[in-house]
């Protein structure tokens, strides 16, 4: 007999779809069809089942080949890398859960460490903006119950957050959004015509590096202030219009990405866009919130901040914790040459920082914990290969809008594969001791 | 005014925080005592007399004290942290955090200065004569108070974000900056003798700039309004002036909205 | 376990009704025991010093989603204000680093309730679909047992049963809650005015209907009153107001305490009120406009001191630079639009909302000054400090670190009026308050009532907390002050902000102001075991599928992760 | 051979989703993200045929990848590699001070190399950064 689990949540992004269904065999060692997921969630949980998967630690060779280690050596060689450090970097977080994040949190307290997440490269720049001028910001249900104003901002959820915009956005059918998308309007704004900005009922084909201008031409919009001809590409005629679609609504929401993050202005960009819903607010309703990219990169953030104060980029090395993106940042500490061992985990900057920073961290004596082969695990002296979270052991994560949901096991992991958890705390242990600290 | 030199014994590995060289620290102590004051790398602790020879002698107070650092202190993070009175002359270029907080007293480097020299400063003067990295004279994150007093003077170019949240004091660059300038200030003066990028004044509310050179893209929130005679350190000239940013609220002062102000020169 | 024996130090304990003798306190498997059911105990001296049971914060914002969006967003906070942890001295080894001042992290808000010689803390607002969250926070806050309270003023349940009167379905819905996200309480935040906000609007009177639900604060309170009653909860209703914050709202804040008359409470807790008004400070303005602000601190006590169902604490403002958040969403609004500092909003689909501004209560200012004022009028009121209890509110009105330096205003009139002096506008502030005519001056007994005594009792948790009777649980605070000497205000600031010693559930956890433990805290909750009722859960199946974003099963808070200690208050409503 | 010169953004795509869950290790993934999506217009000015590997190169390096039309389209003058270690051969590292490479907006120059290889996600990486030194 096989079973079905329901409710299972999907480890892929930020969206953190909780309805998955998910048929295991009898003996509970294999999945066997996955219900209710997107194309990339199907596709994470027949991975795990994946014949080829490493399940034993992997340490790199004089001439690059990796040789299969214990987990004893694996622990040994992390804990003695990290407690011998001056500055090390743990960098990840975002693909665990947050009992994991915990005790790493606790290792980088002992050896004096920095530790960041994949906001760095993702959404560290918003963190900015927040903590400039705030953010108003709702759950996601409250769109799907309220929201008759969208946009879209530099954000794709046809391709990056699949189900985001059938369970949240634009298609549900909500307490006083009974038409679904017919109760509506749309706004897309993205330098190229994505997938997305085909649903839309309005679309801004915005100049790339130019979101800046276009927000602060919206606000002045909203005030009746004069403006330039064409702001970034855009006739003002155009913008006018869309500051009085805004203002219309009753309930409206900016969900925004990458594509203002990671473009020239970055915090600025999101300060403006905060500061046009502030605005709004002077009208309406509104509310804002970036589109979080790893399934628990927000909750990264949360325990980092109720544990040190501040939600990625924390650097422990003095004994206190001190934060400021461009000093205590991963890409700035590696590029600037500031550490001198890197721990990656639950994530792969080997695939997804600059070449000139991924350059250091395979200079540099280092470990990456992931379940994959990645180009990180591939450049790193040791990788020790994992179970997955939320499929082969459960555990809490934070979704896009700060709502935590605990994560389900579905099947066992390979036989003798540990934990991240299981890990870590075996690392903690052994930093311990070699830092003389009481247990 | 009595001085303490530092000499360069050895560089460390990785960069070095020397928050710890200020006159304030320095004053009444005597070279042993300086040589024992902590210097870190990393997590690690060091007295600061293992990667410097100190020589002279302390003033009685900040004030009555000056420090030479000689060599290259391109690797020192935070020269002059928090100072208060005194001098500090840094012979080569130096890393972040120069004069970061400083609330009196001067700095001068006589080579280039990394990101957030001058953050948080309320007073005395910086003095770089090549040029400066990202976010000088700024607000530290989070903060709605940026700089708010004190002079700061780049001859060579700036980075981006220079004087973020500015709240009163000037910053004179000889040279260019990089991208956003004046953001979100709300007094203080910016004066920009070559060319400026784009993003120049966004969200400020009040406060001055002066750009002798040229903005690449004005933002659409500034308002041409009267073409002006006038003198800026030193210099004479005809500029355009242009109010906003018209994006942000602005305080009413005798019933009129007082916006910032950004003078191009013609 | 050890046995410890206090000895000979000045001991103030309402329910022993000791007020400063010397006496002595002993400690055994966790509990006060006579001083001869000791055999050989460790002794500690306490001679000179004073003695009383642990604190108990009624009322703080100290765990969850919107403490946490306060720490993401102030890195300012931390700056220079931070301290080692695990790698620092020997004798911090086994702590953790703290940073943060008006918004500390978890260790340092467990540390420093600790250090104040509190044993137990009630975080104030729980938004039921983020009590995951909560819970994370609350284990990873050293030391101090603490619950949380969920907050159900602007619940779709809530409002839709009340509306039709439902009152049982209420209590059902109440109880199915509590178990569902581990809370302790019945929190209601400015009742319907943040389902208003959901619309960008507001309640500001006990009469204004909810936008769509067509149901009013005042029926919303007395509702949840009745509901409380009825289910018997160790505490009760636990209200902040409609209101806040605005000048000439003390109205409100009477026509809100009206809901209490005619309400007795049932319960078997020894609970007496129905019905806990926080911050009260914040609900006790007179005038109509900031120009003429005002001082209505005496109607308002007035109206306590007359109504025994009734217990307040108080939100002192304590003239820092701190953090506000709740869940009065439109009020956070309001306030960044005065203020015009950052600003943030979570509006909490089917429950609540949440706001954060950060705030300067600056001495220079007049109003702030008033407001100073009338935190101190309302406890020195009082005419029954087991009614009235010490609070800031924490971080709203300042943070609760400051709790040493309002027992100084408290209890020194030489300290009250060094302050008036040093407003600047102490003009204005005298003739919009009368704090300046007020010449009582708090004893340690009524101290002790106003922080351990009285919320223990208005908590239903006397049974374990507030005090030194033998059977409590051993919590024990021994600060270095002798009352019987000449104390300079300063000197009592000193005294209270960092204990001798303090023993929780009979381990010592502090010795000679240095944290030696990390203690062994307890989640609190209530398990309220009512009758099968199928309209309410089918109402709770349909609300899940219909309109949450999650699943009903991936609601309910369960496991060790959440709650390693969990500690069940049973009510039996059946 | 022509060399034109573009504005490069990178991104995630579902295609590169799919495949960095399926294994990085994998042809898939180099199919999916081993990329360039040019606009028509571009193309033409390139003179090469769709699917022709090029050559990418910015001031701070250089990729091969293979040439595609856009799909989420039209916009002249901006060309687009899916996130991933190819896009980051190129992609503009400075952060201005605030932890965040320039991902998107790097100018670049393409040129058809139709006879050199693209190499996986695995290869890519290691041959970059092969012999670095601290």
């Amino acid at each position: 007999m096989t079973k079905t689990i329901t409710d299972v949540i999907c480890p892929f992004c930020g969206t953190l779809c909780d309805d998955i269904e998910v048929t295991v065999s009898d003996d509970g060692k294999k999945i066997l069809e996955v219900f209710n997921a997107c194309a990339i969630g199907n596709e994470k949980f027949h991975h795990a089942m994946a014949k080829d998967r490493p399940v034993r630690p992997r340490m790199q060779q004089a001439d690059g080949t990796y040789k299969e280690v214990s987990y004893d050596e694996a622990v040994e060689y992390t804990a003695q890398m990290l407690a011998n450090a001056k500055k090390p970097l743990m960098y990840g977080w975002s693909s665990t859960n947050c009992e994991a994040q915990s005790i790493g949190h606790e290792i980088a307290e002992a050896v004096g460490a920095v530790v960041d997440n994949t906001a760095a490269v993702c959404h560290g720049t918003t963190l900015i903006a927040v903590q400039d001028v705030g953010i108003p910001s709702c759950t996601l249900g409250e769109i799907k119950n309220r929201a008759d104003r969208i946009l879209f901002w530099g954000c794709n959820p046809a391709h990056a957050h699949p189900r985001h915009m059938s369970r949240y956005s634009i298609f549900p059918r909500g307490f006083f959004t009974g038409k679904g998308s017919q109760s509506r309007k749309l706004i897309v704004v993205d330098p190229r015509h994505s997938d997305t900005s085909k649903l839309a009922d309005v679309y801004y084909q915005v100049e790339q590096g130019r979101d800046y201008e276009l927000l602060q031409a919206f606000r002045t919009a909203l005030k009746g202030e004069w403006l330039p001809d064409v702001v970034a590409g855009i006739p003002k005629e155009r913008i006018y219009e869309g500051a009085e679609l805004m203002k219309s609504g009753r309930f409206g929401i900016i969900f925004f990405g990458m594509g203002v993050t990671q473009t020239l202005g970055k915090n600025h960009n999101i300060d403006a866009a905060i500061s046009l819903t502030k605005d709004l607010n002077e009208y309406t309703k509104f509310s804002i919130m970036p589109m979080r990219g790893h399934y628990n990169v927000t909750g990264s953030g949360e325990v980092l901040a109720w544990q040190f104060g501040f939600p990625y980029s924390v650097d422990l090395s003095r004994g206190y914790a001190r934060y400021n993106p461009g000093d205590t940042s991963s890409i700035d500490l590696l590029i600037r040459g500031e550490v001198d061992s890197v721990f990656t985990i639950a994530s792969d900057p080997g695939a997804h920082f600059p070449i000139s920073a991924v350059k250091r961290i395979a200079s540099l004596p280092s470990v990456a914990v992931d379940p994959h082969i990645t180009p990180t695990t591939e450049v790193s002296k040791l990788h020790v290969p994992v179970a997955f979270v939320g499929i082969e052991v459960g555990g809490n994560a934070y979704r896009m809008d700060n709502v935590p949901i605990d994560t389900r096991k579905v099947v066992d992991p390979p036989e003798g594969v540990l934990t991240d958890e299981q890990f870590l705390e075996r690392v903690l242990i052994r930093v311990k001791e070699l830092k003389g600290v009481k247990a | 005014m009595n001085t303490v030199t530092l000499t360069p014994k050895k560089q460390s590995d990785l960069y070095l925080e020397v928050n710890n060289i200020t006159p304030d620290m320095f004053a009444g102590k005597s070279t042993e005592q300086i040589a024992a004051l902590p210097v870190y790398v990393g997590n690690t602790e060091h007295p600061l007399g293992e990667f410097f020879t100190v020589t002279g002698a302390a003033g009685a107070s900040a004030a009555e004290t000056r420090i030479v650092i000689k060599g290259d202190s391109s690797r020192l993070k935070y020269i002059g942290m928090k100072m208060t009175a005194g001098e500090i002359e840094v012979e080569g270029s130096a890393d972040q955090y120069v004069g970061g907080w400083m609330a009196g007293g001067k700095i001068h480097v006589q080579g280039n200065v990394q990101a957030f020299a001058g953050v948080g400063m309320r007073g005395g003067e910086l003095l770089v004569d090549g040029n400066a990295g990202d976010y000088l004279g700024a607000a530290y994150r989070g903060d709605w108070r940026g700089m708010q007093g004190g002079k700061i003077y780049i001859k060579g170019n700036a980075g981006s974000d220079l004087g973020y949240f500015m709240n009163g004091g000037t910053i004179v660059v000889d040279g260019d900056v990089d991208v956003f300038v004046g953001t979100h200030a709300e007094g203080g003066t910016i004066i920009i003798k070559g060319n400026a990028k784009s993003k120049v004044g966004g969200q400020m509310v009040q406060g001055e700039i002066y750009v002798f050179g040229t903005i690449d893209v004005m933002l659409p929130g500034y308002i041409y309004r009267q073409e002006l005679e006038k003198e800026v350190e030193g210099m004479k000239g005809k500029f355009a002036l242009f109010e906003g940013d018209t994006a942000e609220r602005h305080p009413k002062r005798k019933g009129q909205l007082q916006y910032a102000k950004l003078y191009l020169k013609q | 376990m050890t046995e410890f024996l206090i000895k000979n130090g000045f001991v103030f304990d309402p329910t022993l009704k000791i007020k400063g003798d010397v006496a002595d306190v002993a400690i055994k498997n966790g509990k006060i025991v006579e001083t001869d059911a000791v055999k050989k105990p460790k002794v500690i001296d306490a001679s000179g010093k004073t003695v009383m049971a642990g604190g108990l914060e009624i009322h703080a914002h100290i765990a969850g989603p919107k403490v946490n969006v306060g720490r993401i967003y102030r890195p300012e906070d931390k700056l220079f204000n931070a301290t080692a942890g695990l790698k620092a001295t020997p004798t911090h080894m086994n702590t953790r680093m703290e940073g943060g001042f008006s918004i500390p992290t978890t260790y340092k808000t467990g540390y420093n309730y600790a250090r104040l010689g509190y044993t137990t803390a009630m975080e104030a607002a729980m938004p039921p679909l983020f009590a995951r969250h909560v819970h994370e926070e609350m284990r990873d806050t050293p030391i101090i047992d603490e619950g949380a309270y969920p907050v159900f003023g602007n619940n779709w349940f809530v409002l839709e049963y009340i509306k039709n009167r439902e009152i049982n379905n209420t209590a059902a819905y109440i109880a199915w809650l509590l178990e569902a996200t581990k809370g302790f309480a019945i929190k209601s935040v400015n009742p319907g005015g943040t389902e208003a906000w959901g619309w960008g609007l507001n309640c500001l009177q006990v009469t204004d209907p909810v936008p769509y639900f067509d149901v009013t604060p005042q029926e919303i309170t007395t509702g949840l009153i009745e509901a409380n009653e009825l289910l018997g909860l160790p505490h009760s209703l636990h209200i902040h107001g409609n209101n806040l914050g605005n000048p000439g709202n003390y109205t409100t804040t009477l026509d809100t305490l009206k809901a209490a008359e005619g309400h007795k409470a049932k319960n078997k807790f020894h609970r007496e009120q129905v019905l806990h008004h926080t911050h009260i400070q914040f609900h006790s303005y007179g005038g109509d406009k900031w120009a003429n602000f005002e001082s209505k601190a005496r109607p308002i006590m007035d109206y306590v001191n007359k109504h025994k169902n009734i217990t307040v604490d108080v939100g002192f403002v304590t003239l820092d630079e701190t953090t506000t958040m709740t869940a009065d969403g439109p009020f956070e609004h309001h306030l960044t639009e005065l203020n015009h500092l950052k600003w943030a909003n979570v509006d909490v689909e089917l429950e609540t909302a949440a706001g954060v501004v950060p705030y300067v209560y600056s001495p220079d200012i007049f109003v702030c000054g008033v407001q100073w004022a009338i935190g101190l009028e309302i406890a020195l009121l009082s005419k029954d400090p087991m009614r009235c209890f010490i609070t800031t509110d924490h971080p709203n009105a300042g943070p609760f670190t400051r709790y040493p330096r309002i027992l100084k205003w408290l209890m020194s009139q030489k300290a009250r009026d060094e302050q008036i002096k040093a407003f600047k506008n102490s003009d204005k502030v005298v003739n919009g308050s009368e704090i300046a005519s007020f010449d009582r001056e708090l004893t340690l007994y009524e101290v002790a009532a106003m922080t351990r005594a009285g919320p223990a009792k208005a908590l239903g948790l006397s049974h374990m907390y507030g005090g030194l009777k033998p059977g409590l649980d051993a919590d024990v605070a021994v600060y270095n002050f002798n009352p019987e000497k000449e104390n300079s205000p300063d000197e009592i600031e000193k005294a209270f902000s960092t204990v001798q010693y303090l023993f929780k559930t009979g381990e010592k956890i502090i010795k000679d102001g240095e944290i030696v433990s990390n203690g062994n805290k307890r989640t609190l909750w209530v398990h309220a075991k009512v009758e099968e009722n199928p309209q309410v859960m089918r109402d709770i199946e349909e609300k899940f599928v219909k309109y949450y974003t999650v699943t009903k099963g991936n609601y309910e808070v369960h496991g060790k992760h959440f709650i390693p200690n969990p500690l069940a208050i049973e009510v039996d409503a059946t | 051979m022509p060399k034109i010169t573009l504005n490069l953004i990178s991104g995630r795509t579902i295609q590169q989703g799919v495949a960095i869950e399926a294994g990085k290790e994998k042809p898939s993934y180099r199919e999916a993200c081993g990329i360039i999506e040019i606009d028509p217009v571009d193309f033409k000015q390139l003179g090469a045929w769709r699917n022709t590997n090029v050559r990418v190169t910015s001031a701070y390096g250089h990729v091969i990848v293979k040439a595609v039309e856009a799909t989420q389209g039209p916009h002249p003058g901006i060309a687009f590699i899916p996130m991933g270690p190819w896009a980051n051969q190129v992609v503009n590292p400075r952060t201005y001070s605030t932890g965040m490479p320039t991902f998107k907006g790097t100018p670049i120059e393409v040129e058809p190399a139709p006879s050199e290889e693209v190499l996986d996600g695995i290869r890519v990486v290691q041959e970059a950064v092969r012999g670095a030194k601290v």
